[in-house]
């Protein structure tokens, strides 16, 4: 099994690439770390730097000891962008406010999206983030990466930027954090000739899909969660780079139920591996699960004392579909009920195993609160197979893509629309049947949109015939 | 003192006034109660169903009370009131009671009395052969249905309630004397969408909808307060309009409609009802009680069927083998909006051989909430069609 | 234990009342009975004298007979009323639409509900049912009746009206459907001077209260539900007869969460009998249930072989909170946790017995759909003594009732007020704190409408005093 | 070939589309698998957790791979980027894996790697005491907490993140380093009401809110698209208005005002952010998974709660208490949330010791479904105050 890129990959080899010398890289010591001060006083930040977990004021301080001992010629930004930050963040904390305005419309040439305008409101204090802008760039599906890689995008970053990130944010970009307007062409210049890599979605636009670890290494995975990932990233870069939407689009690709990158709640599409046959048991481990041979759940709940595992309270009595039972001794699964929670199958996985005809359900509508109220995404394809080239997902995304450009208000998402709309409307869109799966319960109330077409005699009706039937 | 028998009796119209007694409320319900009812008020200890439609109920004070329970319609003549007298005096020392969904109640002491009270009721048939007073409708069965008018008496039903109830409960009349069910079944029916019999909550709710928008009456401007009519419909689907005369009329944007009639109960000029347009709504799955789940809302599982008048076939076939199907599968105990829940909707429709289709999704103003927003769902053929025709999987 | 009404009740004797003699009243044989036919052809009607239910076509035919045998001033109404109702009813099958009208405004001097105006729109060919209104009789708490009072009141309606009748009407009342104008003042009269009783309730105001039958027969009722049902009807006789609300207000009382009377979906103030102390067990009757010496339930599913009860899978697993157990041998009960269900109680009436220290839980607010769509009712007040003369429970609804006139729009019912202006507001109004029992949940979404008074330094801020902080 | 050097690179702004590539996407992600990856995927078989953050991935062709996660801040320098790739290249190939909730993945396939990683990673701390790499994150525990930019970089937001993040994982460390809970626990940190983080399915969510209205800047006819601004409000609380001197501008009925901050978001002459005004809400009981039960958004059980910065005590208690109730009384595999329903909430707010408040009742556009409509709950503290409140018990 291997998977190629759609074109050749440059390979990244940092000893090419780099800026910054070994020496460089190494420029102050730990005494000077200990006695450094930035120039700003930040009591509350400071505060911040004890207690056992990593402190990114701590980390920040190194950052900003080691601009400073860079030559000015070896940054084009100002050296104290870190002092200032934080500088800032301070005086936010003090007034309760932040203190960065909205975003000018900043980015680079043809796109209209993978950068954030942002500026400070109070310049004249911090005038090395006064302007600050934001780069997103599109992280590898599943965030495995080689270390050629991330110093090559360190030394980029470091001198063209802040060196500060966010690894990752939330939707799943390698985040660069302030730049100056003037260097986002550099930036993307050498992003793309010599890091072989592009810049991720902002704005009303696709935003950069992600997706889980996937069969890379987790045994739930039913689907090639990268390699769809992929797919779908590269074959929409018009729709990742160029708003033409309403707002933004996220796709998320979960490769099982248990939905690590939370598909379900963070995707206007959600795409989630399952599987259509049987799961596979293996009557020999679950005895070695039984006679406590094996740890359950992968030795989660180790740290505490719950007593030995008990198959029927564990295991059975929680499936919510009631759908397992022990039979002679046998582990006994009936298929037809079963939902494909996942909870034997983690409980149990050297003995249960998703099924082999595998696919994905697919959901739309999930996002944020901003309107109308947070939405979970709607189950809309109980069961799709998902082999490449995944034309047949292509094709059901561009049918919501099309009605959603078509009839969505500005800054609406398609979960508000397909309310706004109906489900059955949405559906009617997708040329699908309505199923009871995509619903919890029917309707309780009896008020039916009915169309003219559903109605022997239409509607048109002659009050003077209804009269006389009827005296008024 | 006695009931009048002139036209106008005592009532002097020159005088409304006069000797005039308002507002003094309904009898009092204590000389209404049986002997042994007062006597044991609030000491029961427990009941017994000794079979179908007979209970006995047994008093800290050791006194019993046995009641049987009889079906009625509940359009009833003054003749049918009279015959329950008789058998009331005959039995029951004169005292009787009606429950809230339409049955009858004649209670007796002994066990006695019970036989020969039972037997006379049996024995009591209309000249067609139906039961007058058929016993039961106790326990895990389906008991008498609550309805509402129809065509009988309402001016806004978009199907008939009383005959609707009687060819169901014809059909139904085994479960209505046997107790067979896992649990009991509660249904209704109701005319229109008002629901003045509030069948939101049955186990299985038979509700009359419109499916035509209304049609606007010339003389409008004559009989409505036309701003009053606009404001009724809840999906602005009227506006102000005018007749080709040049008088107020009011505009209808079809298309808006949900066909709840609030319209033509505001505003005569509005008729709604139609033939062709009319028909049945099925619902299920809705309770009252507290026990083991909340109470619930029943749930649209026919959006429509016809008002095939007197015997509505379709609707008491829909209903029986709801029935029956809820007979063979769910667990004692379990209520038919339990049992479709904990095997799941999709499970119930496959079962009961129930096409689902889009006007069973909600789309009105709750609708988010009933959203299935889980990958737990079950494969029925349903979902494979969905898949088929999304490109899911092949043929 | 007795209870007394308000004012002395009139004695009933049907002796002393009675209209027709004995020979009017068996005024036709059996065999006269078998030739009838009504003047109008109705064979669908007919249709329905077939099957073992009770058939109201040939009840109503008898009542036709009986009509025709009476001499004409021995009715007030036509004699063919029954003739005409049924063969406009036949009409109505045939057309598939209804044939009365709208009501007019019809009524007994001084009150504005009871009475509801009917017409026919067919009158030509069913004169008699011409004008045909429908009377709303107050119906006794839990429908106990003596004959004397029902024998009385058939000689009047028959002699008054149509002699037909819905024994209840879906709101609790007896209604008598069918009469003239011109009758509506006499019936109301002799009602009240000679049966001493009164209307119930229609239109924009109290509707009849109704009750289930609580203490009289049930060993599970809390409450005493025809005194409560009995004091509120009469309290409240204006409110009953004289519209003065936005739209109908409903109140049914239940003496457990067994609901028989459905106040929970059918009353816009639903009154529950519960208690507060802990769950009554006689244990042993519950080794007599185990033992299968008592029929479970009651014997309510004797009709079927379910085979031999089985405690554990019939009652301590099919509780909702899971606070029964058995212990060594014995049934426990942690009452704390205990949520009333009913239905262990239900299943072992001779072994569990609801506590008592009883009172109501108040729930506000249940509706059919028109036109929010439907909703039940909502738990707002957990548990409220309910002793004669109930003062707590009216000043309760008094307030409800105020705020509902004065906030309420026209035909708005309480719940929807309640769904418009938020539950918090409502709790406001009856000046009770929130309470976790009122939700099934806390709010989801973070949109509270926070007040001014809850936020330090109130709601005014100085856009000059923000920009000094804050550059443009 | 290498990275530019000069100001503008190799960029020209004269020639912007020279030599221009676009639209190339990202890196393959096959390349940047190590090599016990690339081999075995596709077939692993199982996972242990050898300990809290460190497991084991067995394929069936017998491979092994050792994973070992830390926690780590999600800002992070290049200082600390390259400290990481430092530690990748010496254990590991030069391979390393970053999560969705902001761990570093270090892969190795032999224990004696593993052994060393560890303790190499182990013994990384910054000069101020506090790990670099803090190994946990796996089973049942306190993984690290998904959030948001706050004020480091972000022009809307009602609280910082960072600083509540760095508060809050200092006390959880335990549960980071340990698997002593019930369950997993996923605690999410979002700034406003944007959600970036879509806080709305965590078992404990941190939301920054505003609560006073917006004010109007004087210049906002020259900032904005008035009408997308008034637009732009959810609930109608914005209307055009003028100035004294003439100009448009906007009126704010403040009390219609719910304090999303969606005006703000697309109008920046709308402030809305305020020292006093603004805080956090916690939420609890959502989750993603269809584990057992659905996914199911978080409930709001602290209205609000102080911007204490830097180090949120009120908020870091409140966490902490949540998650040592739920530790001491869930079930093995049980959910905060699926915790708190069996229980009922009025249970969960009892146990917790949180007030119940009106604020954490919806009175938003699906709020009719939050309402408990039955008469099954549990008698609390909270209970008997809203009956003596209302006369329904004495004091």
């Amino acid at each position: 099994m291997e998977f190629k890129p759609k074109r050749p990959q440059k390979e990244i080899k940092y000893e090419e690439l780099r800026i910054y010398t070994d020496e460089e890289l190494h420029n102050y010591s730990e005494e000077e770390l200990k006695d450094f001060k930035i120039k700003h006083s930040i009591p509350m930040l400071e505060e911040l730097e004890k207690g056992p977990w990593p402190s990114f004021v701590t980390d920040a301080k190194r950052e900003a000891l080691r601009r400073k001992k860079l030559p000015k010629d070896r940054l084009m930004l100002d050296q104290d962008v870190v002092d200032d930050l934080l500088g800032q963040l301070e005086l936010s904390f003090e007034d309760g406010e932040t203190h960065w305005k909205h975003g000018g419309i900043v980015g680079v040439f043809g796109y209209g999206g993978g950068v954030i305008g942002r500026y400070s409101d109070v310049p004249e204090k911090y005038p090395s983030v006064a302007h600050f802008h934001t780069i997103r760039v599109n992280q590898p599906a599943s965030k495995f990466y080689k270390t050629d890689f991330l110093r090559a995008l360190c030394d980029l970053w470091e001198f063209r930027g802040s060196g500060l990130f966010n690894m990752h944010g939330s939707t799943g970009d390698i985040i660069l954090l302030g730049t100056t307007t003037e260097q986002l062409e550099p930036i993307f210049y050498d992003l793309t000739h010599e890091l072989d890599q592009d810049l991720g979605g902002s704005g009303s636009n696709l935003r950069t899909p992600s997706c889980c670890i996937g069969k890379a290494r987790c045994e739930f995975a039913c689907i090639d969660t990268q390699n769809l990932c992929y797919e779908l990233t590269t074959h929409y870069q018009d729709e990742l780079h160029r708003p033409a939407f309403p707002y933004k689009f996220k796709i998320k690709i979960d490769g099982c139920p248990n939905g690590c990158v939370a598909s379900i709640a963070r995707s206007d599409m959600s795409l989630i591996g399952t599987w259509r046959d049987e799961i596979r048991i293996d009557q020999e481990a679950v005895q070695a699960y039984i006679r406590g041979e094996i740890q359950p759940n992968g030795g989660a709940h180790s740290g505490r004392d719950w007593g030995p595992f008990d198959i029927q309270k564990e295991v059975i009595d929680l499936c919510p579909t009631g759908c397992m039972a022990m039979e002679d001794g046998k582990l006994v699964i009936n298929n037809e009920e079963c939902n494909r929670c996942m909870h034997c199958i983690n409980v149990m996985p050297r003995a249960l195993r998703p099924g082999v005809d595998t696919g994905v359900s697919v959901l739309f509508g999930a996002k944020a609160p901003i309107l109308e109220g947070a939405q979970l995404s709607v189950l809309t394809i109980p069961f799709m197979k998902a082999e490449p080239p995944y034309d047949n997902i292509k094709e059901l995304l561009e049918k919501v893509w099309d009605w959603w450009i078509e009839e969505g208000k500005n800054r609406e998402r398609l979960g508000e629309l397909i309310q706004r709309k109906g489900l059955p409307k949405f559906l009617e869109v997708l040329g699908v049947p309505a199923a009871p799966q995509m619903v919890k319960m029917p309707r309780t109330n009896p008020y039916i949109f009915w169309k003219e077409e559903d109605v022997p005699g239409g509607w048109k009706r002659d009050i003077k015939e209804y009269r006389q039937r009827h005296k008024r | 003192m006695a009931l009048s028998q002139e036209r106008l009796g005592k009532y002097n119209p020159e005088k409304p006034t006069e000797n005039r007694i308002t507002d003094i409320g309904p009898r009092h319900f204590w000389d209404f109660f049986p002997p042994v009812i007062q006597k044991n008020y609030g000491k029961w200890l427990y009941h017994d169903i000794l079979e179908p439609g007979i209970m006995v109920h047994v008093s800290e004070t050791g006194d019993k009370v046995f009641t049987v329970r009889c079906g009625g319609a509940r359009f009833m003549t003054a003749e049918n009131i009279r015959e329950i007298c008789d058998i009331a005096d005959k039995y029951c020392d004169g005292y009787v009671r009606f429950t809230t969904r339409n049955n009858i109640e004649f209670m007796v002491t002994s066990y006695e009395k019970l036989q020969a009270l039972k037997q006379d009721l049996l024995s009591r048939k209309y000249i067609t052969g139906s039961y007058k007073y058929p016993i039961g409708g106790t326990g895990a069965g389906v008991t008498n249905i609550v309805h509402t008018q129809g065509y009988i008496h309402c001016h806004t039903p978009a199907t008939d309630a009383s005959s609707m109830v009687k060819a169901l409960m014809d059909e139904l009349m085994d479960y209505f004397t046997g107790m067979t069910l896992p649990a009991h079944v509660r249904i209704s029916v109701a005319c229109c969408l008002n629901m003045c019999g509030a069948v939101h909550c049955s186990d299985i709710a038979l509700l009359g909808i419109h499916r035509k928008p209304p049609i606007v009456d010339d003389n409008i401007d004559s009989v409505c307060e036309i701003p009053l009519a606009i404001a009724a419909c809840p999906v602005g689907a009227l506006s102000p309009g005018k007749t080709e005369d040049g008088r107020k009329t009011i505009k209808v944007k079809e298309e808006r409609c949900m066909f709840c009639g609030n319209c033509y109960t505001m505003c005569p000029a509005l008729p709604i009802a139609d033939k062709l347009g009319d028909g049945v709504a099925v619902l299920a799955g809705g309770k009252i009680s507290n026990r083991i789940s909340e109470p619930k809302f029943s749930k649209v599982i026919v959006p429509w069927l016809p008002n095939n008048f007197p015997r509505f076939p379709e609707v008491v076939a829909t209903v029986k083998k709801i029935i029956e199907v809820y007979a063979s599968e769910a667990r004692k105990y379990e209520r038919i909006g339990d049992w479709a829940e904990r095997i799941g909707w999709e499970k119930f429709f496959e079962k009961c051989d129930l096409p689902f289709t889009e006007h069973l999704i909600d789309d009105y103003r709750l609708a988010y909430d009933t959203y299935r927003t889980s990958t737990q769902f079950k494969y029925t053929r349903a979902a494979w069609e969905v898949s088929k025709a999304a490109g899911g999987i092949d043929e």
